[in-house]
């Protein structure tokens, strides 16, 4: 009987280690969560939560292009040239622009380059909000990584919404290897 | 623990075969024949059961090409279907190799497995020694000294081919070599 | 630019032996990424875009610019990178979003494709009516040459690198101060603007300006000076021709523009769509324009000036007694020309005055004039002039008190270059404005870089009545400047050439319109010239048509390098040649039968004697090649050049001669020996025989007409022991007609610069490991001495049945729902069991991390594309990130997909638009109907791989 | 044990009278006594000759696939040969020890554990190829289907090299267990047997408390009987799995259904031809000729004939196919590889394995040892070129003869290969030091075949 509890404990660690390698492998790599400084303290709650501000009148690529972009820095100064210039954080920017020396930011979605994404193809084609893939932006103080970005997360997706495109376009081939990858 | 044992030796494997057909036709309870090899004709004299070993075969066997077959079809068809090489998602001639190659592998081992542990043998084992040449060219028959009557026994053996009759005691403790004995 | 270090000390570097160094390239997963492609991948960086033409800013400045890919300390979970965004709005500019610009490459209208600034691809401009959309090897590689790191970055007096200012005032102080005349030596001009500046250049300094081309038409010009009055080329219509006679011009490469005539000639290859033209070409080597000949005749050059004598005699009152070998050949054409008169064309290839004054006089014999040919004059063109040239060097003394060569190196190419050299050394001063140094900055006093035509203005005369945009398209990578405002700055002006150009275009809407489409048309640019009476008995007792007995060398011009201009391009050295297949060098093009007499084999080393001079280099025995001539290409042989030409191959200048008032190429008697030694010859192809196999179908022109389905009868049983898949929505499928595809090579340089395909160099060529997704095989058929030939382009053939998907373990292709073989590179661990099982062999293997040049070499690639590693199986994608780009644009539009709205780029480039790329399920689309064709068929069909590159059957017109 | 009385009919297996302590000390003796001199020079050599290769390997791996002479059309060659080749030798051990268990062929008790050892380490030197020979071999742990971030990106179930993963794998463990759970009792007796503490420990861990209880003898001989039984289809179906790398294939000269039992005969003639060469060099110098006897060698030597002409039979066959079946790519195919520019390969590879082998019709021959011994190397030659053969001709020049290409190796090539040879030596040199080189148990229990006790 004793040999029976025995070997019956040994298979329950073993599968519980089984299992934690295998939660802990499959969050390999990811960098959810993700939630670098950034060198001007810039708030998305502010812009996007309190003002309101619609997310592409900053990251205007969004719509018509594969990057969503980190907006000019004198895009900034179309407000700040007259909001709260005294501001130290927006000098930086005044700063930036009048020496030509540019603003470092802090890359947080970061996409390995062997897989294509494009955000006019979501954004304006499939018409999804920002929100569903960056999260609630417009709370967040620090930006942050909100999903995993892995290859996981983005197939659940694709098979979720076998997005319907418009009569004519015919197959969305949502699912294929080389809509991503080439 | 130790146990006291009545051993008898022998040289020859015939001897010892003997002996133990008559041994157990006298109903003198043998504890053990130790042989260097297999001694054929032993087993049944000794009035061991046929081994199970082969049911377990069968059932990893079976469990193997369950898992095999049902996993190739989940996996093809079902959880991610591809179009490879033009072929349907469930190309069952494709997936007879691994299904055969599962199925041997999971009976091989499992039979392996079931053999170690219905035997207690392990790495690190200490083996039971009763005689130092038992696995040499000594054939060990050995009685349980508690339920046995000592006289009657060593009689038997000494009438019976047996080269010495010992009395010894063995420590069963199979952890002693890798440290944890007493 | 710390980050950079930290890239290249992640690379890994390969072994692979060539010339060219062997650096560094990111792995696809790599997540230190290399800055060139951070800038595409990651636009947010903070390079300035030259997006519009007046918010330019210096690009240099974009040089210093850094992206940090730093581990983080201790917890290295995932390296910082940091994201620029630009300072400025750039309008016109939104990262990942392509932008396109009318431009022009030599003769060629043609579009640029940038992205974030940076030009990466060149597509035909379609608005054109010369080019119609067309565009070569050379125009499509000419974006890798932009970048190239060899480009002289500095101006320099006397060896010195100086300030622009320094040289200008030094210059320009020289030009005022010193006597004597000064020479302007250019390339031939055809830029309106440009000679303006010239002439006021000219009018300044009392310069005098010769036009000077290494590989001449001189005596074409000559020869219509004196039919047509006219020193100027002619414009020919094959269109209009239903017989075309070659006498040795390569009309669809590198006679003329080859383009133009690609054009219009593949109108007439199409049995389904036109009455075919029959083309009959007569030549000493196997050229591309030969290969696609429908009767060839392997003839030397002197058999080729008795053929035209006797084609002349044949439909005209003079005589000639033609050799008995010649008489048949001459009944063919004669025969043929006056069943089409006023509907053929007659070209000889020969830079001989006399030769080209007989074929004009045929060609106005049989009423072409005006209807497949036509010379007209026109004020905005310089033309070369072999013999102002060579009075220029003969006239070389210390009276001369500078030359100027502008984008010319005649040191190298001009066949006496000593006593060029000697000449230059009287005169007091040498400029050299250059692209990259050469053997002639070498010998200049003052050296100073122009700018390349992707960053330059002009405005070209293509045809003679289209005038076509150069603009730039990216600010001067390395501090360059255009060479006419070099001539500006000498001459005090400090104005634009921009602003000179734009003022001669008067009207804003005509400017701006010019600008966006590229291209003007316009009948004033040009005055028809009509024939005018000459005693032709005098030009053609001066045609030799003695036959030699010895070996005559003949130099000819090959398809991509052309004059040599390309040597220092990967993209074009690594293009095989179309006809033998070879690549990066030149080599002795020797008949068969020369070579069984002499036992010698493609790769041996021959030592030549010419005149005085010996060179060795290896032989390639090429059919269809005269027994007694040896063809070498010139453009090799440079000893001053970047690192791809430099030491390449042998120089075939020396060989060429003048007589009759221009150079000649291909009168010296040569001498072969064998040295017993062999060399590499590096060739894509070394089996040249189709073996009996059912690959390439053909057909006469009469067969087809008779019933279309001729040679295309063989049809496998197929059976299919599985259901098949269900293929609805677009599926995509491919269609090549071999009638007429040429063989240019053009797609091969397209998908090169599309694509990222690596350039792996001599050696690995010669392991037969070129990258190549599309390649054109070339096969031979009958006599040795006089091989049919066809050209097929073989690329990843998308089955639907693809063998290549079942062996791979771990899934890295399969199917895609719209009908393509999708390779995805960063799954594949390198089995190489799909390209082995591959029966079409078009899948190519990365055997090492692959040189991808400098950074700014690399900023040629196309940042959609990923650059793959090694131990990675790549081959064609169907331009799948054009299918996307196509798929998102509709969407985008909320408007169905158009048919023709996704061009591959291999379709795009292809002069003679063999290549059709469609949804085979839209029954109205150009694809459908190629498919319902007779003609189509698979090449291996009996497979059952279910191909979808569909081919059409050769016709020829026999 | 003295005074046997000796058959008429067969001959003992065991020739020579002995008691079962002397077959002990006679087997076991080596791994108590210091090593040899020539055991010293031959690990040597065989340790050098490994690190060299494993050392070329590591600069194929820094550098590139491209380091070996493949080409675009020629995607394998000397690697997948030389996988071919070892899998090859890879089954002559678990043939005698399954096949010949079941079919209670005696004589195989001496040879059955070399034998079996030779079958590992061959199937490991098989391994490495595969490995090597990947592009991005860092990257293969992705052959096997495991759960991932990927949206559970599985593998091809479809692919013949997926199934060699699984089939290589498994008769690798499989083979493993077969030849450890033999070891069990040889490693008591050894660990029984020695004064030194050392090996007591060492061996003791080993043997896994083996006691020679009888009741453990009984599941051990129904255990072997078992893994025997599953070993058996195993072996067959490895090296049909392997063809199927070819069989499946498009390409002509590899799109044969004859290929299963081709390989197979092949793979049990090599092996057999390996087991010789082994087993006439390990006899002599462990002198176990009393173990290993003349009526071995001349039993392997059968084989060697027999399956030799199977293989022979089977190149007919496929020549033969090839030209009856119309095609026009096969027949080519065939006709290029004995008149083609790999001429030579084809004719080595039929001198070696379907000549060399009939010189064993005579008993003069096949008693001879050292013409054995050079016959079982030839053989062995013969066979890599078969691999060669079929791989490499039929690659160079597929369907599209614009795409044929020639192939020569590169020195990485030939050293690794050569380096593999050092691993399998290697490895066998220290079997035959630390582990029983015969199976001790195995023969006791068969010495008294053909012989009575008084």
């Amino acid at each position: 009987m004793k040999k029976f509890v025995g070997a019956l404990v040994a298979l329950l660690v073993l599968s519980g280690m089984g299992a934690y390698v295998i939660v802990q492998a499959r969050s390999l790599g990811s960098n959810q969560g993700y939630a670098p400084d950034q060198p001007v303290a810039f708030s998305h709650k502010k812009h996007a939560g309190e003002l309101e501000m619609d997310c592409q009148y900053c990251h205007f690529g969004a719509d018509k292009g594969r990057h969503a972009g980190v907006p000019p820095t004198e895009l900034c100064l179309n407000c700040h040239s007259k909001v709260k210039t005294n501001s130290p954080e927006i000098r930086k920017l005044q700063n930036a622009v009048d020496s030509g020396e540019n603003i470092q930011w802090v890359k947080v979605n970061h996409f390995p380059d062997f897989a294509y994404f494009n955000h006019a193809q979501h954004v304006n084609v499939a018409g999804f909000d920002c929100q569903k893939c960056h999260g609630p932006v417009e709370e967040m103080e620090i930006y942050e990584q909100h999903e995993s970005l892995n290859m996981g997360w983005c197939i659940s997706c694709h098979r979720d919404n076998q997005i319907a495109p418009p009569e004519d376009h015919k197959s969305a081939a949502g699912g294929d290897c080389a809509k991503c990858h080439y | 623990m130790k146990k006291e044992f009545l051993i008898g030796v022998f040289d020859c494997d015939e001897k010892v075969l003997e002996a133990t057909k008559k041994a157990v036709d006298k109903h003198f309870e043998i504890y053990d024949v130790y042989t260097p090899f297999p001694v054929h004709g032993l087993d049944s004299a000794m009035g061991i059961k046929r081994s199970f070993l082969p049911y377990v075969t069968f059932a990893a066997g079976a469990m193997g090409f369950l898992i095999a077959i049902l996993f190739q079809i989940w996996t093809s068809a079902i959880d991610w279907p591809t179009i490879i090489g033009g072929k349907p998602f469930i190309s069952f001639p494709a997936f007879v190799p691994i299904t055969f190659e599962i199925t041997v592998l999971l009976a091989a081992h499992t039979t392996v497995a079931a053999f170690l542990a219905s035997n207690f043998l392990f790495p690190g084992k200490q083996a039971m020694i009763l005689h130092p040449e038992q696995t040499c060219n000594k054939f060990i028959m050995a009685f349980d000294k508690t339920r046995i009557n000592k006289e009657d026994v060593t009689n038997f053996l000494n009438n019976n081919g047996a080269i010495s009759v010992e009395e010894k005691s063995a420590d069963n403790n199979c952890f002693a070599l890798i440290g944890k004995g007493e | 630019m710390s980050d950079l270090t930290n890239n290249d000390s992640c690379g890994t570097s390969c072994g692979c032996a060539d010339s060219t160094p062997q650096t560094y390239w990111q792995d696809v997963e790599n997540k230190v990424l290399d800055p060139a492609v951070l800038k595409a991948e990651f636009p947010e960086g903070e390079y300035e875009a030259m997006s519009s033409m007046k918010n330019r800013r210096s690009f240099l400045k974009i040089m210093g610019f850094s992206v940090s890919a730093l581990p983080l300390t201790g917890c290295v979970k995932i390296p910082v990178k940091k994201a620029l965004p630009y300072l400025n709005k750039q309008p016109d500019t939104i990262p990942g979003v392509a932008n396109w610009y009318a431009s022009t490459y030599k003769d060629m209208p043609i579009l640029v494709k940038t992205r974030e600034g940076r030009p990466i691809k060149v597509e035909g401009n379609a608005l054109s009516q010369t080019t119609f959309g067309g565009a070569n090897a050379q125009a499509q590689a000419s974006v890798m040459s932009l970048y190239d790191s060899s480009r002289l970055r500095e101006p320099k007096v006397a060896s010195k690198s100086v300030e622009w200012e320094e040289f200008d005032s030094q210059l320009k102080q020289h030009l005022e101060n010193s006597e004597g005349e000064v020479v302007l030596v250019t390339p031939a001009i055809s830029s309106k603007s440009e000679l303006a500046i010239i002439e006021k250049f000219s009018k300044k300094y009392q310069a005098k300006h010769i036009a000077y081309e290494p590989v001449s038409k001189s005596a074409l010009y000559q020869a219509n000076k004196i039919t047509h009055g006219a020193y100027t080329g002619a414009e020919y219509n094959f269109e209009n021709a239903d017989v075309v006679v070659s006498l040795g011009a390569d009309f669809l490469s590198t006679f003329g523009n080859g383009v133009a005539n690609t054009k219009g000639y593949s109108k007439r290859r199409d049995a389904k769509t036109a009455k075919m033209s029959k083309h009959i070409q007569v030549e000493e080597v196997m050229s591309l324009t030969g290969s696609n000949a429908d009767h060839r005749f392997t003839r030397s050059v002197a058999d080729q000036h008795d053929i035209l004598l006797g084609v002349l005699a044949g439909i005209s009152s003079t005589t000639h007694n033609t050799k008995a070998e010649n008489k048949d050949i001459v009944k063919i054409i004669v025969s043929e020309l006056s069943k089409a008169n006023g509907r053929s064309l007659v070209l000889a290839g020969e830079n001989d005055v006399n030769v080209q004054v007989v074929v004009n006089k045929i060609n106005t014999e049989l009423g072409n004039y005006g209807r497949t040919i036509s010379v007209r004059s026109t004020s905005f063109e310089k033309l070369e002039n072999d013999n102002e040239f060579e009075s220029f060097v003969n006239d070389l003394s210390e009276k001369t008190s500078t030359v100027i060569f502008v984008n010319t190196n005649p040191v190298y190419n001009y066949y006496n270059s000593e006593k060029l050299t000697a000449g230059l050394k009287k005169v007091k001063a040498v400029v050299s404005l250059t692209l990259s140094e050469n053997e002639t900055s070498n010998i200049a006093h003052y050296v100073a870089p122009i700018n390349h035509t992707y960053e330059s203005w002009s405005d070209t005369l293509v045809s003679k009545s289209e005038l076509s945009i150069t603009q730039p398209t990216i600010q001067p990578l390395y501090g360059t400047r255009m060479y006419v405002e070099t001539l500006m700055s000498l001459m005090g002006d400090n104005t634009s050439f921009y602003d000179f150009m734009k003022s001669t275009y008067t009207g804003s809407t005509s400017w701006n319109k010019f600008l966006h489409d590229g291209v003007m048309q316009s009948a004033s640019l040009s005055r028809v010239e009509s024939p005018r009476s000459f005693n032709i008995a005098n030009y053609i007792k001066n045609i030799d048509t003695k036959s030699s007995s010895n070996l005559t060398l003949s130099l000819y011009v090959k398809d991509g390098i052309g004059n040599g201009d390309f040597g220092d391009n990967p993209w074009i050295q690594e293009m095989p040649n179309p006809i033998t297949k070879a690549t990066w060098g030149n080599y002795f093009m020797v008949s068969p039968v020369w070579a069984k007499e002499n036992s010698v084999k493609s790769g041996d080393i021959l030592e030549a004697k010419i005149g005085g001079t010996t060179i060795k280099t290896v032989a390639l025995v090429q059919p269809g090649t005269d027994k007694n001539t040896v063809g070498l290409a010139v453009g090799y042989g440079r000893t001053i050049a970047g690192k791809t030409a430099k030491g390449l191959g042998v120089n075939a200048y020396p060989f060429m001669s003048a007589s009759n008032g221009s150079f000649t190429y291909n009168s010296s008697t040569i001498e072969l020996k064998k040295t017993g030694k062999t060399g590499i010859l590096a060739q894509t192809q070394t089996h040249h025989s189709m073996e009996g196999r059912d690959i390439v179908r053909e057909a006469t022109y009469e067969e087809y007409m008779q019933n279309p389905k001729a040679g295309n009868t063989k049809k496998a049983k197929l059976f299919h022991i599985y259901p098949e898949h269900k293929k609805d929505g677009h599926q995509w499928a491919m269609a090549i007609n071999l009638s007429t595809c040429t063989g240019c090579s053009s797609c091969i340089v397209s998908c090169n610069a599309e694509n990222n395909i690596p350039v792996v160099g001599k050696e690995e060529v010669n392991n037969r490991r070129e990258m190549h997704w599309l390649r054109l095989d070339r096969y031979y058929k009958g006599d040795e001495s006089n091989p049919e030939v066809v050209h097929m382009p073989m690329l990843c053939q998308h089955c639907d049945n693809a063998p290549c998907e079942n062996v791979c373990p771990v899934m890295a292709t399969l199917q895609s729902s719209d009908g393509l073989n999708q390779q995805v590179y960063n799954r594949c661990v390198g089995t190489r069991y799909c390209a082995n099982n591959c029966p079409y062999k078009v899948r190519r293997f990365n055997w090492f991390n692959y040189d991808r040049g400098s950074e700014t070499e690399r900023m040629v690639l196309n940042p959609d594309i990923s650059t793959r590693t090694r131990g990675i199986m790549e081959k064609c994608s169907m331009c799948i990130q054009r299918i996307q780009d196509g798929k998102l644009s509709a969407k985008r539009d909320r408007k169905p997909l158009k048919d023709g709205a996704i061009q591959t780029a291999c379709q795009q480039s292809c002069p003679s638009d063999a290549i059709i790329f469609g949804d085979k399920n839209d029954p109205n689309s150009k694809i459908s109907k190629y498919l319902a064709e007779e003609r189509k068929y698979v090449v291996l069909e009996d497979l059952n791989v279910q191909p979808r590159v569909n081919y059409l059957t050769k016709i020829r017109n026999k | 044990m003295s005074g046997a009385h000796v058959s008429k009919l067969r001959k003992p297996l065991v020739p020579e009278d002995k008691t079962y302590k002397e077959i002990s000390h006679e087997i076991l003796d080596t791994l108590e006594e210091k090593p040899s001199k020539s055991w010293l020079i031959c690990f040597s050599i065989s340790a050098l000759v490994l690190t060299l290769g494993m050392l070329t390997i590591g600069y194929q791996i820094a550098t590139g696939i491209g380091v070996w002479g493949l080409n675009k059309t020629i995607g394998w060659s000397w690697d997948i040969t030389n996988f071919v080749f070892w899998v090859g030798i890879g089954h002559a051990g678990t043939l005698i020890s399954a096949v010949l268990l079941i079919f209670r062929q005696h004589w195989r008790t001496a040879i059955n554990r070399a034998a079996e050892a030779m079958t590992i380490f061959a199937v490991a030197c098989a391994g490495l190829f595969p490995l090597i020979h990947a592009g991005r071999p860092w990257l293969l742990f992705w052959v096997f289907p495991y759960p991932n971030t990927r949206g559970d990106l599985w593998v091809n179930f479809r692919s013949p090299l997926l199934w060699d993963v699984f089939a290589i794998s498994t008769y690798l463990t499989v083979s493993l267990v077969f030849w450890y759970m033999g070891l069990l009792p040889d490693l008591a007796t050894v660990r029984d047997r020695t004064k030194s503490a050392f090996r007591k420990f060492v061996y003791g861990v080993l043997s896994f408390g083996w006691n020679g209880s009888n009741k453990t003898w009984h599941h051990f001989e129904v255990l072997c009987l078992v893994l025997a039984g599953l070993a058996t289809p195993l072996v067959l179906s490895v090296h049909t799995i392997v063809s199927m790398d070819f069989a499946t294939s498009v390409i002509p000269g590899w799109h044969t259904t004859i290929f299963p039992p081709y390989f197979v005969a092949g793979a049990i003639f090599s092996g057999f031809a390996m087991v010789l060469t082994l087993l006439i060099i390990t006899r002599k110098v462990l002198n176990w000729e009393n173990y290993i006897t003349m009526g071995h060698i001349e039993a392997m030597c059968k084989v060697i004939v027999v399956t030799g002409m199977i293989v022979g039979l089977a190149y007919g066959t496929e020549f033969f196919i090839a030209w009856y079946s119309g095609n026009e790519y096969e027949r080519y195919c065939f006709v290029n590889r004995a008149t083609g520019p790999y001429w030579w390969a084809y004719w080595s590879m039929i001198t070696c394995n379907v000549l060399s082998p009939q010189f064993f019709w005579s008993k003069k021959l096949r008693t001879n040892i050292p013409f054995v011994f050079v016959i079982s190397i030839v053989v062995n030659i013969g066979m890599w070129f078969e691999r060669f053969v079929i791989i490499t001709t039929s690659l160079h020049r597929d369907f599209l003869p614009s795409s044929w290409a020639m192939y020569s190796p590169t020195w990485v090539e030939v050293v690794t290969f050569i380096g593999t040879f050092g691993l399998f030596f290697t490895l066998f040199f220290l079997f035959i030091r630390v582990l029983p080189g015969i199976a001790v148990a195995e023969v006791k229990s068969v010495y008294r075949f053909a012989r009575e006790n008084k």
